[in-house]
């Protein structure tokens, strides 16, 4: 039993670390930065995701295993936040994605800006 | 919360004091546990600013009595020792007064509660709400935990507050010279500071120790592959910035003179002190040996520091520039002690540094009064004020002769003694260079005060006639009070040391003995002697 | 090889693959060339960085280092949202140059800081 | 010299007493106006008849001493030593003082700091007082630096005149170094003599001479005696000095203050006079003193500068006696001060009431004033009979000592110095007691009156007392002179002065050449007067516009020296403050041979190497960035380098904080810096950044050094040890490093959220209290189109 | 209300979780700190009505962690070309009548799978912004969504 | 950055990281933690809330202002320290309880609530260092 | 292990103290945080390096492990860290508040406190 949790556990991590150089190739390679996005939002979470699937499968201690469980969850819920408002500053900012430079979705986007201040954007509800 | 009850039998002895403490032992720690938490209580109640002077008010008082008890007790036992946690020394905080560090806490206090005991009324309610005492009650606490503690790393930690405390002042107000002046005050001591970590960081990897008796006798008995000697360095240059001495003295004069005259009062009579304080305890007490070979380059700080101040004062325009030269100039005199390292130096420069904290902290006082009745510093815009207010001339310019050591006023003791000193130990130069800045503080400060006080106006103000145009008139008596008490209160105090300067010359001498041998510090701390 | 060498060779080499990702990711930070390339690296180094810390809690069975995980898991992210926050507020100023927008009908965009 | 014995106690209250008159002294004046003088000088008087009682044992040659502790631990007594010649000088500054005290009451009726005024003088009279009965060292450089203030005080009592104050403030600075000197000299006899008290330095004979310190010693003493005493070219103060009220220059002037210096080089003279040293340079000082004294005289017209110059040259005269250092000169000095201090005290003060009652001091305004002050002018004869040298008065008998002294020496320029002196003061002590009162009325002012008794008292008790001593020779010599002298000479001296010469000798000759001179001079003293003033005028320059051009001068070199040290740029400072941390580290670590030896040991594994990489390009991204913004971003990789490597080397709990803390630092500078141009690029030229990377790079290098060298010490873990023993058993916590932080060492803690605190309460004060001042327009809504 | 209790409930859960350990008391503890930290930001907690059918969530669970992974792998056949000719893109994705609970699940959800980025939602959240790493078919990727997570969506919370 | 998302999983997360933040604080003493990283990601959570509603809407879910909780957080800091001189023993000296809650034993100490006060502190001091200056920048 | 991290401590001491040598305020306070890092490195090599295994001691044991690392310097370097973060914040808030106030983050515009136009003091009396 323990020596298949073992095999898992090397196996899970290095399927994390494969992700996670995917993400790194990813960031680097790619050619704009909403592209890069895509590598990093997806390609972090999965590659953290399983390094921490792995310590939750290599250890017997019950509180390890939920712990990161816990940890993997907490990775889920915050990862696409952070890109989506990554991702929106920066059309809204002005930077304009590869390819999408007559693109009627991305004005629509972006015509928050045009708009008032107040109206497109503020922190008070 | 998995700690248990069960633990395994210990010998509890073996680590931690097992006899009791009475409210006597508490004496060494109630003067910092009263200034942090009156501020915590400040801050928790911030927003009833109308409760704030009578707490703040309360709490320094507090801390003086405190203080003289402590002084009192000092005086008779000799350091008087607490360890923080009852752990046993040297492995909790030790608490430790001695005679040098208690005085300045005494006198500390007493200025802090001398310049803010009547309202500064040029502390609005805005700046109350934004942590005019509270900031005030921290920089006494982290100004009295300087001065008592006995643990070389927590001395670090009593720096920062009493610095971020600094800072808060500093930038109340928030004119646009503060800010600048802040920023060159912040960058500059922050160096300082750090310095100060990295420099107790790497003895503590030379030694293995922190609590400072451990490491007198340790850094005593440390072979030659000790770097004791860089670290001294390292350790001056950190504490000679703390200081202002010359040529680290930078952020004092960009900065002093910006916030309220208060604020002001407060830093001059008790930051730099604090770092010739620690100045004094690293180089001599605790790594004496080692930083000898540093004497002749601080002889030479100590000389250019008052040259350089009193010529800084010499060529400032507005009074309270150059009373930050003055602060400076006077540093020179306090580190006159630790180049020459002899008790009669030692003893003129410990005497000094409560001369220069009264006195520094009355005339920034004096110079609030200016402000507040002329609305400016400005030499070439000030005048009138002897034939307004002839008392308060005089007092100011008894205060002005104070610290160009001219007697009979507290400043001629320590530069005779340091004079003396400084012949005696074969640095003539020394001495002259003592006697050469009081020369030239007593022309900028009579320069100062002749456009200040006699001259019947602003410049341009005819010849023979007197213009007091320019000096309003106090708000009211009360505002008066508040305003010129405290100076002449600090003034009394600068007269009376110097006619009587008997019993605070015993004291600062039985400091300097302290500082000379730690055999009796040691001995009280661990029990041990190096 | 029995499975505790397999794991420990595992977890070696997700080390090194790890520290390899960091080193690339550092990189990508490095060159840029705008505001939210940075960024989005600087994201993905914290993912980086807890699997790193995740897989070095395997090594040395010290699972004290998960904590560091799980809150940079729920901690990380707050970085970013900040920056995105900056990147709204600045608009491109400085990348403007490097960034120039595909047509004119954008340029009235250029530089609009809110 | 005899043993001192115990003075009486009164002593003590005589010192203290007028320093409680001038506290008194405006109340006083406000209760009781103009009676307030007399009962004022009622303690000079008491005071000066105390002392009188003293003479005969003093003139018995017995010297007394008292005191009181007063750093008994620094061996400083307030002690006063009375034996002739302080007893003297005791006796004129309360006598004089007495009469001036009720001279200024008439001077300054009605005046509304009268009182103000009544104090100064009072208190300069105690100083003055003790500086002359001082027996400690460091008592009489206290008192010697309270005349000084307590002058600055009275010179510049009319302050809102710009000329009083500067020379209330050329007095100050003048004497004032002096003082110091004074200090310094003090330290220093008190080194060579193991005692800083005079009456026992007095008596260390040869200790002092022969000491290697003689010399410094004697500078410091003529710097300290040239400054008080107005010696050639220090002496500009005196004159200038003028512009205070004339009770102040009756009596600082001529009888006190400017006679201090004089006091000094007698009172020090047993033990350091007649060397070569001593016996050329004060001749000289004195010599030139009296005939620039003499000149500037004739050069003036007003009454006080006249009296003021003359002072300046009587002061050279005694310093010339005093440095040829014989007893006959010795006597001479002693008797022309005495002399000096009797008719120059009533001459100013009658250049004083002339003033005050005809509204000028201007001798070519005034003329005919015989009539309506008859009282005055018959003081001024009297004075300036004295002055002159003539019989039957104290000067006759004092200049018939001084020849005898300059002859005596067999210094022939010194007698010509002299005669010539004092030929020109016989010009102005006739030209001040005459030209006012004779000749035709001249229309003055104010319509002169004699002036009332406080004013006309003093200069007639003078004249009276000037003609006594004369008269009275055989009493005032025995008294006074004799045991004066003895006491300057260091042995006991019987002089033997005789106001009818019993035969014609040398000094007599001189004293008619003198007079001839005078006559002639006198009757020539106008266009002498327009021909000092041309030379005056062609040379252009005197020591008095010296003195400004020497503070200037000062406050320029101030003014360069602080921008130079203070240029008010961070930057600078900052470099500074960087090489001064290069030098501190590199310079011990070299020179005290602390450098570390060559590592060994082993190398970091892949994984740490690699995280080490990260860090080194993390710094490398920050500094190479072209943008602050991009360096702002690049920030954060060397700060998750250093968090891993906390991780690899087993330090969670700093991690954890590391990575928190990165996040939050994040969060602000994001939250901060929005506003901030951060995109522009920063420029430092080329040699700027060679020059920053050096020093930086020094400090680097000697941090690495520093570190490397004590991680070579074996390692001492006394402190670790007793944490891992207890943190469990005792503190009942398994993460060490917390046990450490919340109980083995909470108290840092405790000052470390401390910190955390005002650090929220300071940036919550930044971002809250407004400015006053309209916050400006970022430069990017500024720059951009 | 009910809403309020279920989710300090998994609050509970999840302390209990971080803890490692599901005793009684520590389960109270998490719901009490749950409940308590929940009520510091109730006024802002925006789940009226939502109800939840526990086997659906699984399968939708499920059906994400197959498109997690299947999508990844994309990402790094991507990767893996020499030339990386991509051809990025945005669409709209028209939304169904979704709540705002059910819109941020399913932006999230498509944020998560490789391939497409959520970058907003209109302000009538209609529109769902959605940038395609590789994008030779809009329509496509509109169906993809629409098809999976959105329908799942719909199944598991009404 | 008023967007659907991030509003509606904002206060979540909040509650998340709050609770988190206990967590962390509370097991210091024995695992890495303790109360100045617990305040940290408190004061990331409201941080978090600031951003995503608004400060005023922090505000009133505090009650207090952010800084009188640091205040109050110094305050027990240094009140547990305090308590010593009522058992006659030096200051801060560590004061251990453990009773019996539902059966289950509870460390009750100094240290433990002086690590709680820590946790304020930080907690306060960033939150109000935070929350200014979200409130300075306006919303964005 | 030393002199290793002891290089590289030089290396960032020298880095941040380069940094802190600019005109502009905010690649100054970037030196600064640097520098706490440099700092904190060095803190920690001085107190000694240790592989891996924290001070933390297991449940059932009242020592920590074999080889675990020196606690003190760690808890010195948590002061430190928070010490350093604080006033990195309040210099932070400080440089904004300079920058609105006086209009420029270059420190040698910063000529409030000390003004470039002093006139000095003044002559005459
Ligand atoms: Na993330
Ligand atoms: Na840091």
């Amino acid at each position: 039993m323990s020596s298949i949790l073992a095999v898992l556990t090397g196996i899970l991590l290095l399927v994390g670390a494969g992700f996670a150089l995917i993400g790194a190739l990813g960031v680097l390679r790619f050619p704009d930065v909403y592209t890069r996005m895509h590598a990093a939002s997806k390609a972090g979470t999965l590659g953290s995701g399983f390094c921490l699937l792995a310590v939750a499968v290599n250890e017997t201690s019950f509180d390890v295993t939920t712990r990161a469980l816990a940890g993997v969850i907490f990775f889920l819920l915050t990862a696409p936040v952070s890109a989506h408002l990554l991702a929106r500053a920066a059309v809204l900012a002005g930077y304009v994605p590869l390819g999408t430079g007559k693109n009627p979705v991305l004005s629509s986007v972006q015509r928050k800006v045009a708009s008032p201040r107040s109206a497109k954007d503020s922190a008070r509800p | 919360m998995a700690a248990s009850s069960d633990s395994p039998a210990v010998d509890l002895a073996a680590a931690m004091i097992t006899t009791p403490a009475s409210l006597q032992d508490w004496l060494v720690i109630l003067p910092l546990i009263v200034p942090l938490t009156a501020g915590a209580i400040l801050v928790m109640i911030r927003h009833s600013t109308h409760w704030h002077r009578p707490v703040a008010g309360l709490a320094l008082a507090a801390l003086f009595l405190l203080d003289l008890l402590l002084l009192r007790r000092v005086l008779t036992e000799g350091p008087v020792v607490m360890m923080m946690g009852s752990w046993l020394p040297p492995f909790g905080i030790a608490f430790t007064a001695d005679l040098l560090g208690t005085t300045l806490a005494t006198v500390s206090a007493f200025v802090a509660l001398v310049a803010t005991a009547t309202a500064p009324p040029s502390i609005n309610t805005a700046e109350r709400r934004y942590g005019f005492y509270p900031f005030l009650m921290l920089l006494m606490t982290g100004v009295t935990g300087a001065f008592l503690t006995g643990d070389l790393f927590n001395l670090y930690v009593w720096f920062e507050v009493l610095l971020i405390s600094s800072f808060g002042l500093l930038v109340l107000g928030s004119e646009k010279s503060q800010i600048d002046g802040t920023v060159k005050y912040g960058l500059l001591n922050l160096v300082a500071t750090t310095l100060f970590l990295v420099a107790t960081g790497l003895l503590y990897g030379a030694l293995g120790t922190l609590n400072m008796a451990d490491i007198a006798i340790k850094a005593r008995a440390a072979g030659p592959d000790v770097p004791l000697g860089a670290l001294a360095a390292l350790f001056m240059l950190a504490f000679a910035t703390k200081a202002a001495a010359f040529p680290v003295n930078f952020w004092l004069p960009a900065s002093y003179h910006t916030p309220t005259a208060t604020v002001s009062a407060l830093f001059a009579g008790l930051l730099t002190k604090v770092g010739v304080y620690a100045l004094l305890k690293t180089l001599v007490l605790l790594l004496g040996p080692s930083s000898a070979y540093l004497g002749t380059l601080l002889a030479f700080v100590a000389g250019a520091t008052m040259l350089a101040g009193a010529l800084g004062a010499l060529a400032s325009s507005d009074f309270r520039r150059m009373l930050g030269w003055l602060v400076v100039s006077g540093i020179g005199n306090m580190l006159v002690g630790a180049a020459l390292v002899t008790g009669g130096a030692l003893t003129g420069s410990i005497f000094y540094a409560v001369h220069s904290m009264l006195v520094m902290s009355a005339l920034y006082l004096a110079s609030g009064v200016v402000e507040a009745r002329a609305a400016t510093a400005d030499l070439r815009k000030l005048g009138g004020f002897y034939a307004a207010s002839p008392l308060f001339s005089l007092v100011v310019l008894a205060l002005l002769f104070a610290v160009a050591g001219l007697p009979p006023f507290s400043g001629f003791w320590p530069k005779a003694i340091l004079v003396d000193a400084a012949f005696a130990a074969g640095a003539p130069w020394l001495g002259a260079a003592v006697l050469v800045s009081g020369f030239l503080i007593t022309l900028a400060v009579g320069r100062a005060w002749l456009y200040i006080f006699w001259r019947g106006g602003p410049e341009g103000t005819p010849d023979g006639t007197v213009a007091l145009a320019g000096v309003r008139s106090f708000e009211s008596n009360a505002q008066a009070v508040a305003l010129i008490g405290p100076v002449v209160v600090l003034a009394v105090a600068v007269a009376v040391i110097g006619l009587l300067p008997a019993g605070l010359g015993a004291i600062a001498e039985g400091a300097a003995s302290g500082l000379l041998d730690p055999a009796g510090f040691t001995a009280r701390v661990l029990g041990v002697t190096p | 090889m029995t499975a505790a060498d397999f794991l420990d060779v595992a977890v070696e080499l997700t080390l090194i693959v790890l520290s390899l990702s960091l080193v690339l990711v550092s990189v990508r930070i490095i060159l840029g060339p705008t505001l939210p390339d940075r960024i989005v690296a600087l994201d993905l180094l914290v993912g980086v960085a807890v699997g790193f810390i995740a897989a070095f809690g395997i090594k040395t069975a010290a699972y004290q280092f998960l904590d560091i995980a799980l809150a940079l898991g729920l901690v990380g992210f707050l970085a970013t949202v900040a920056f995105a926050r900056f990147v709204l507020s600045r608009g491109r100023a400085g990348d403007a140059e490097i960034t120039l927008p595909d047509s004119d009908e954008q340029s009235n965009l250029q530089g609009k800081t809110p | 010299m005899p043993t001192p014995i115990s003075a009486p106690g009164w002593l003590l209250l005589i010192l203290a007493a007028p320093f409680l008159a001038a506290l008194l002294a405006p109340v006083l004046q406000g209760i009781a106006g103009r009676v307030s003088a007399f009962i004022l000088a009622l303690v000079p008087l008491a005071s000066f008849a105390a002392l009188l009682t003293l003479v005969p044992e003093v003139s018995a040659g017995a010297r007394m001493t008292i005191g009181l502790d007063w750093w008994p631990a620094y061996g400083v007594r307030f002690s006063v030593l009375v034996d002739g010649l302080s007893l003297t000088f005791a006796l004129l500054v309360t006598g004089i003082g007495t009469l001036i005290v009720l001279y200024s009451g008439g001077y300054m009726k009605g005046h509304p700091q009268a009182g103000r005024f009544m104090g100064f003088i009072l208190a300069f009279m105690g100083a003055m007082l003790g500086l002359v009965l001082a027996d400690d060292g460091i008592t009489l450089f206290v008192m010697w630096e309270a005349t000084s203030i307590t002058s600055f005080l009275l010179i510049g009592f009319d302050h809102a005149r710009a000329a009083a104050r500067r020379a209330a403030l050329q007095a100050l600075v003048i004497t004032g170094a002096g003082g110091l000197c004074l200090l310094a000299a003090v330290v220093l006899i008190g080194q060579a003599t193991g005692t800083r008290t005079l009456s026992e330095i007095v008596a260390s004979g040869e200790t002092i001479r022969g000491s290697a310190l003689y010399l410094p010693i004697f500078i410091l003493v003529l710097g300290a005696a040239f400054t008080k005493s107005a010696q050639v070219p220090l002496h500009v103060w005196l004159p200038n000095a003028m512009e205070a009220p004339t009770p102040v220059s009756a009596f600082l002037h001529s009888a006190t203050m400017v006679k201090a210096g004089v006091y000094l080089l007698m009172r020090l003279h047993p033990v350091l006079g007649g060397t070569p040293e001593w016996t050329t340079v004060l001749p000289l000082f004195g010599g030139a003193t009296l005939i620039t004294g003499t000149i500037m005289a004739v050069r003036q017209t007003d009454l006080k500068l006249m009296l003021a110059q003359t002072t300046v040259a009587s002061l050279g005269l005694l310093v010339m006696l005093i440095g040829v250092s014989t007893e006959a000169a010795i006597v001479g000095a002693v008797g022309y001060l005495l002399a000096h201090a009797f008719f120059k005290g009533a001459l100013f003060m009658v250049a004083g009431t002339i003033d005050h009652e005809a509204g000028t001091r201007d001798v070519t305004r005034l003329g005919g004033l015989r009539a309506a002050m008859p009282v005055t002018f018959v003081s001024a004869l009297v004075a300036a009979v004295s002055m002159a040298g003539l019989p039957p008065m104290i000067g006759f008998v004092a200049k018939e000592a001084l020849y005898l002294g300059f002859d005596e020496s067999g210094r022939t320029a010194l007698v010509v110095v002299a005669v010539a002196g004092n030929a020109l003061m016989f010009v102005i002590g006739f030209a001040v007691a005459l030209k006012p009162f004779l000749g035709p009325p001249v229309k003055t002012p104010k319509h002169a009156h004699e002036g009332p008794f406080e004013l006309t008292v003093g200069p007639a008790v003078l004249g009276v007392v000037g003609l006594g001593a004369a008269l009275g020779l055989g009493g005032f010599q025995a008294g006074l002179i004799a045991p004066m002298a003895s006491a300057v000479a260091g042995r006991p001296i019987a002089p033997e002065l005789h106001l009818i010469p019993t035969y014609v000798s040398m000094p007599l000759i001189l004293s008619a050449v003198t007079v001839a001179l005078g006559i002639v001079g006198y009757l020539l003293l106008s266009p002498a007067r327009a021909a000092v003033a041309g030379i005056q005028s062609a040379i252009g320059w005197g020591p008095d516009r010296g003195f400004d051009q020497v503070v200037a001068a000062l406050v320029a070199f101030a003014a360069l020296v602080t921008r130079i040290v203070q240029p008010g740029r961070l930057e600078l400072y900052m470099t500074a403050m960087v090489a001064f941390i290069a030098a501190a580290l590199l310079i011990p670590l070299i020179t005290l041979g602390e450098m570390p030896s060559w590592p060994s040991g082993d190398r970091p594994l892949l994984k740490e190497a690699a995280v080490m990489l990260i860090a080194v390009l993390g710094l490398a991204a920050v500094v190479v960035a072209r943008t602050r913004l991009t360096a702002i971003v690049s920030l954060g990789i060397q700060g998750f380098a250093v968090a891993v490597l906390f991780v690899l080397f087993g330090a969670p709990d700093l991690a954890f904080t590391q990575f928190m803390v990165e996040t939050l630092s994040v969060v602000i500078l994001a939250l901060v810096l929005t506003r901030l141009n951060l995109g522009e690029r920063d420029h430092r030229p080329r040699w700027q950044m060679a020059l920053d990377a050096t020093v930086a790079t020094a400090a680097g290098l000697g941090f690495a050094a520093l570190l490397l060298k004590v991680t070579q010490v074996p390692f001492d873990r006394t402190l670790t040890d007793f944490y891992d023993a207890y943190a469990r058993s005792i503190a009942h916590g398994r993460n060490i490093v917390n046990v450490i932080i919340v109980d083995f060492r909470g108290l840092d803690t405790l000052g470390e959220i401390a910190v955390v605190m005002v650090a929220g309460l300071a940036i919550l004060a930044l971002v809250r209290i407004k400015s006053r001042t309209p916050i400006l327009p970022t430069p990017e809504t500024g720059k951009r189109k | 209300m009910i809403q309020y209790l279920v989710l300090s409930a998994v609050l509970a859960v999840a302390w209990s979780a971080v803890n490692g350990s599901f005793s009684v008391v520590n389960i109270l503890f998490g719901f009490a700190l749950g409940a308590l930290t929940l009520s510091l930001v109730r006024p802002d907690l925006n789940l009226q009505g939502t109800k939840v059918r526990p086997l659906r969530l699984l399968s939708l669970i499920g059906l994400f962690l197959v498109e997690l992974i299947k999508s990844g792998i994309r990402v790094a056949k991507i990767l893996m070309r020499r030339d990386l000719d991509l051809k990025p893109g945005m669409v709209a994705y028209p939304l169904a009548d979704l709540r705002d609970f059910e819109i941020t699940l399913l932006a999230n959800l498509i944020t998560l799978t490789p391939g497409t980025l959520s970058v907003d939602v209109s302000d009538d959240r209609r529109l769902l912004y959605v940038h395609c790493v590789d994008m030779p078919d809009a329509q496509a990727v509109i169906d993809d969504i629409r098809g999976g997570f959105e329908k799942k969506i719909l199944e598991t919370f009404r | 950055m008023n967007t659907i998302i991030f509003r509606t999983i904002s206060p979540l997360l909040v509650s998340l990281m709050l609770l988190f933040s206990v967590f962390i604080t509370l097991r210091g003493h024995n695992e890495p933690g303790g109360g100045f990283i617990g305040g940290l990601i408190a004061a990331s959570a409201w941080a978090l809330y600031g951003l995503s509603h608004g400060v005023p809407t922090v505000r009133r879910a505090l009650r207090f202002h952010p800084m009188e909780i640091a205040g109050f957080g110094l305050f027990l800091a240094a009140a547990t320290g305090i308590l010593s001189l009522l058992f006659a023993r030096n200051f801060m000296t560590g004061l251990w309880a453990f009773p019996q809650i539902l059966g289950v034993e509870v460390a009750l100490s100094t240290p433990m609530f002086f690590d709680i006060g820590v946790y304020f502190v930080v907690m306060g001091s960033m939150a109000s260092i935070a929350l200014s200056l979200e409130e300075r920048e306006g919303g964005v | 292990m030393e002199p290793w991290l002891s290089g590289l401590v030089g290396l960032f001491f020298a880095a941040s103290l380069y940094m802190m040598l600019s005109k502009k305020i905010i690649r100054i306070l970037l030196g600064v945080a640097m520098l706490g890092n440099g700092v904190n490195l060095l803190l920690f090599t001085a107190g000694r390096i240790t592989r891996d295994v924290p001070p933390i001691m297991p449940l059932d044991a009242y020592a920590p492990p074999e080889g675990a690392a020196n606690a003190l310097p760690q808890a010195l370097i948590l002061t430190a860290i928070v010490i350093s973060f604080s006033f990195l914040a309040f210099l932070l808030v400080l440089a904004f508040r300079a920058f609105q106030d006086l209009g420029t983050d270059d420190t040698d515009a910063m000529r409030v406190a000390e003004p470039l136009a002093d006139p000095g003091p003044p002559r005459g009396y």
